[in-house]
């Protein structure tokens, strides 16, 4: 879908805010994601992000189906915090990725949008599910209400689909997030252990 | 609870958090429960529903699919794509475009159930995530192409 | 403190739902996001002190035209819509909407349909249950028991995953019957869970039942009399918890539900700590009724025969169940066709909610947030 | 009959309203009343001293008028009756939110989602859509698709229910 396409969207009224947002297409454009330091250092950069890639702290953000299976991924089953990102944070201030896990619709997201904004930079966004992603099966022609992916409104790093998606495919796109900070996959190599107990 | 007093209370709490702390000291001794994902594969059930795929005939070298539409007609949420043309002497019209734009899907299964033909089932990819929503615009002809493709591949570079 | 509600920078234009209170009180936001809100659920407090004056949600932060929807599409293409009303038990949702189909339409259902119908619903409960207890104690403040609970969810998720195919929003059930049999290793997980449930509950009873703390937080907090619950249409556990003994399952049985012996478990004072008791009461009861059901599993097909395209009658037609927050209702009006003219969903939890305004009157915050985790909410059922 | 449910008639019927007796295995419903709006606040206040509580309120667009379903309860036997009432010509509804408090939220929500108006209702604000969208009515059906009140009716009365039973099956 181009960005033109993604506009439009059979809203009827909005605040001057979000019709402005959603008019603009990408979102990429006016928000500026990193002011980017004083001076460059490659190997003080590389230090950093690894750093960054490795405590992601996410903000609660369960709008919802999708908040159950993050909620699990936070449990002992998936266990979260084997990558550093178990510290859900209730405050944009505190946290560096948002986890747009559910459904948008047209009065949350101004407070989506205010959350983003309050966050610091660097900052970064997974939608999560198909919902965030394009309005998954709300995504109708009498569409009233729901906004028609987040990336309208927030820009988005990594995409998880799935309706909603396992707690791997959440864990699969922080360690896509982290590729993309850091440069390199983390934690390990990735080898299948063959005489591993099963769980 | 109200006519225990205040040391029947003092008690009675100390006692209740010492009991809370041993349920919490005797799981340090259980089996550990984490799945160790990215460093292992997940057993995931054969009934697991991910996106939907086309099943490849081995006797056709191809899929089932006769381009009847269905699939497309079931889905609540129009996420398939499916055209087919007729080719000069043949009987039946033969599949051009499957596409399956999966960031709308919300796994409910018309599809499946409605083919006449099982040629769509759902396939095992329980940890996809990518950068672009482009991404999971899925072309399945090309998958299934692939997917035939690799084990035969694979196999000869084993050998 | 006076211009918290000026600074409100999220509905800057909406008139405050009250009046501009004196210079002791002050407005307080709870939500949307906030730490100790399900969801997106948004009450707007004007507080005196750290008491709470009145209390005013406002819903909507999670609204998915799921009325609209219904409209615009036949069962078969809403079928999944129903079970993502209600996440954390979307059998039930899609037992009320396939059972109403069935009951315009005249539709039989074979006996074994019928009792996997049971048998998975009933799990869903328990599940439900489970998230409930976990997530209530994490908004009190307690973070291990959820540790506990989710451990058992993950059991029965795994046991649903096997015969549905996902984790989450099942849809499981078609209108006649349902899509998959289940197998002899279903219900040999099945009985072992049953087994280990029955003994986890000690552990539930040692880390939170007795724990002095969370007695003190809920015994007298959030009391909903029986009187307050019919004024409101309260249903579900938050109504048993005030000693009525109103469920769908006895009171107007449908499936199966009339071949299992179980009990309805109240409260005796209506406050959150009978709301809990009740609820883990209802986890037992749960496990009675899938082991009969187990016991009593027919043969047969699980799926009946369904005309393609269904042809309803014009009429109406109401289907209600009860769903692990409360009585869910489906009321379908139907003009012809397979399309119906209007889908009114009723939800338990809107009407659950709706209670807080009158409860939480002169409450004190922290007692808000235990009174608001005994209801068990969930925000996209409620705005549908 | 549940000798409550037959004490609940009785009083119906001494405030003149007609209540019709419906097939529950057909319809999921006892009794259902066609009532002028004007009665709409004697029942209500009926129903709660009869011990029946509000399961929900909905509107319904049909031809002439929209109509507001209303449907009631009991905690302890199995009846369940459903109201229907045309809204006035002013597209206005009494509120019954001071008599069942539960309505409140179920009045706004229609007031949302058909633009009925319910007179004396203490907070007529939205509640589930944005303040923006307060003229929205999403739930207003299109005039194409718009019906009239006896097509979205039972057809058949209840001798002829075999007959109209066979007819759908066929």
């Amino acid at each position: 879908m181009g960005d033109q396409e993604r506009g439009k969207l059979n809203v009827h009224s909005y605040s001057a805010e979000l019709q402005a947002r959603l008019e603009r297409g990408a979102p990429g454009d006016f928000v500026v994601r990193d002011p980017g330091p004083l001076f460059k250092h490659k190997l003080a950069d590389d230090i950093f992000n690894l750093c960054r890639a490795n405590s992601l702290w996410p903000m609660t953000f369960g709008l919802a189906c999708c908040a159950i299976e993050m909620m699990s991924l936070g449990m002992a089953r998936f266990d979260i915090s084997r990558f550093g990102s178990e510290v859900f944070r209730p405050s944009p201030r505190q946290s560096d990725l948002m986890i747009v896990a559910g459904t948008v619709n047209k009065k949350m997201a101004s407070a989506v949008m205010t959350l983003y904004d309050q966050m610091p930079s660097p900052k970064w966004v997974i939608a999560m599910g198909n919902c965030a992603i394009s309005g998954g099966p709300f995504a109708v022609e009498e569409n009233y209400n729901v906004i028609e992916g987040v990336d309208k409104l927030i820009p988005v790093d990594v995409y998880v689909p799935g309706c909603p998606p396992r707690p791997e495919g959440l864990l699969e796109g922080i360690l896509k997030l982290q590729e993309k900070i850091s440069g390199v996959r983390h934690p390990f190599p990735q080898r299948k252990i063959s005489d591993a107990p099963s769980y | 609870m109200n006519n225990r007093g205040y040391f029947g209370e003092l008690w009675f709490g100390g006692k209740s958090l010492l009991i809370g702390l041993k349920v919490t000291i005797k799981a340090l001794f259980q089996p550990i429960v984490t799945v160790q994902y990215p460093r292992e594969e997940c057993d995931i059930t054969p009934n697991y529903r991910g996106h939907v795929e086309l099943v490849f005939n081995p006797e056709t070298g191809g899929c089932d699919c006769i381009v009847c539409g269905m699939c497309a007609k079931a889905c609540p949420s129009n996420c398939l794509v499916v055209e087919g043309e007729k080719k000069e002497g043949e009987k039946r019209k033969s599949l051009t475009v499957f596409s399956l734009d999966f960031t709308k899907c919300s796994l409910c299964g018309s599809c499946v159930e409605t083919c006449p033909k099982g040629a769509l089932d759902y396939s095992q990819d329980y940890n996809i995530a990518g950068f672009t929503r482009e991404e999971f615009h899925y072309d399945l002809i090309e998958r299934l192409e692939r997917r035939h493709q690799q084990p035969l591949a694979a196999a000869a570079g084993g050998n | 403190m006076g211009n918290l509600a000026e600074n409100n920078t999220l509905h800057a234009d909406l008139e405050p739902a009250i009046d501009i209170p004196s210079d002791n009180h002050y407005y307080l936001n709870m939500g949307p996001q906030h730490p100790s809100t399900h969801g997106v659920l948004r009450v707007l407090l004007e507080m005196d002190g750290e008491y709470v004056v009145e209390a005013q949600p406002v819903l909507g932060y999670g609204h998915r035209m799921q009325e609209k929807m219904g409209e615009l599409k036949n069962w078969r293409a809403f079928m999944p819509n129903t079970g993502r009303m209600d996440y954390a038990a979307a059998l039930q949702y899609n037992h009320g909407y396939v059972g109403l189909y069935e009951r315009l339409c005249g539709i039989e259902v074979p006996a074994r349909a019928e009792y996997i119908r049971v048998i998975t619903s009933e799990l869903n409960r328990i599940v439900s249950h489970h998230l409930w207890i976990g997530a209530m104690l994490l908004d009190m403040g307690a973070f291990t028991p959820i540790l506990y609970t989710f451990d058992d969810r993950e059991q029965v998720l795994d046991i649903l995953e096997d015969v549905t195919g996902s984790r989450l929003t099942y849809c499981y059930f078609r209108v006649g019957g349902v899509c998959k049999d289940i197998d002899d290793n279903f219900i040999e997980k099945t009985r072992a869970f049953i087994k280990r449930q029955r003994e986890r509950f000690d552990i539930y009873n040692d880390l939170v039942t007795g724990n002095i703390i969370f007695i003190k937080r809920t015994e007298g907090i959030g009391i909903i009399s029986p009187d307050m619950a019919r004024r409101y249409g309260v249903t579900g556990p938050v109504l048993r918890g005030s000693g009525i003994a109103y469920d769908v399952r006895k009171n107007e049985p449908y499936s199966v539900y009339p071949n299992f012996d179980f009990e309805i478990p109240v409260g005796q004072n209506g406050d959150s700590y009978d709301r809990y008791m009740v609820r883990l009461e209802e986890i037992e009861q749960s496990l009675r009724i899938i082991e009969q059901a187990l016991d009593q599993l027919p043969d047969g097909p699980f799926l009946g025969k369904v005309p393609k395209k269904l042809k309803m009658p014009t009429g109406d037609c109401s289907f209600a169940v009860e769903a692990a927050r409360g009585e869910l209702t489906y009321y379908l009006v139907s003009g012809g066709g397979d399309i119906p003219y209007r889908l009114k969903i009723r939800v338990p939890s809107y009407s659950n909610l709706s209670v807080l305004p009158e409860l939480c009157q002169g409450m004190l915050l922290s007692d808000l947030v235990a009174a608001m985790g005994s209801m068990d909410l969930v925000i996209p059922e409620i705005d549908r | 009959m549940h000798p409550a449910t037959e004490k609940l008639i009785s009083a119906l019927q001494e405030l003149s309203i007609q209540v019709d007796a419906c097939d529950y295995q057909q319809r999921g419903y006892h009794f259902e009343i066609d009532l002028e709006a004007d009665k709409l606040r004697s029942l209500a206040e009926c129903m709660l001293a009869q011990e029946m509580f509000l399961v929900f309120v909905g509107g319904l667009h049909v031809k002439p008028a929209i109509e507001i379903v209303y449907q009631f309860a009991s905690f302890e036997r199995a009846c369940r009756l459903v109201v229907r009432a045309a809204v006035k010509a002013d597209n206005s509804m009494p509120t019954i939110s001071d008599i069942y408090q539960g309505a409140n939220w179920h009045e706004r929500e229609t007031r949302d989602f058909y633009g009925v108006v319910f007179t004396d209702h203490p907070y007529l604000k939205p509640l589930i859509l944005a303040e923006e969208d307060v003229d929205l009515k999403p739930l207003l059906k299109k005039d194409e698709d718009l019906k009239e009140t006896s097509e979205v009716r039972w057809a058949a009365p209840v001798e002829e229910k075999p007959e109209a039973e066979k007819a759908e099956q066929g």
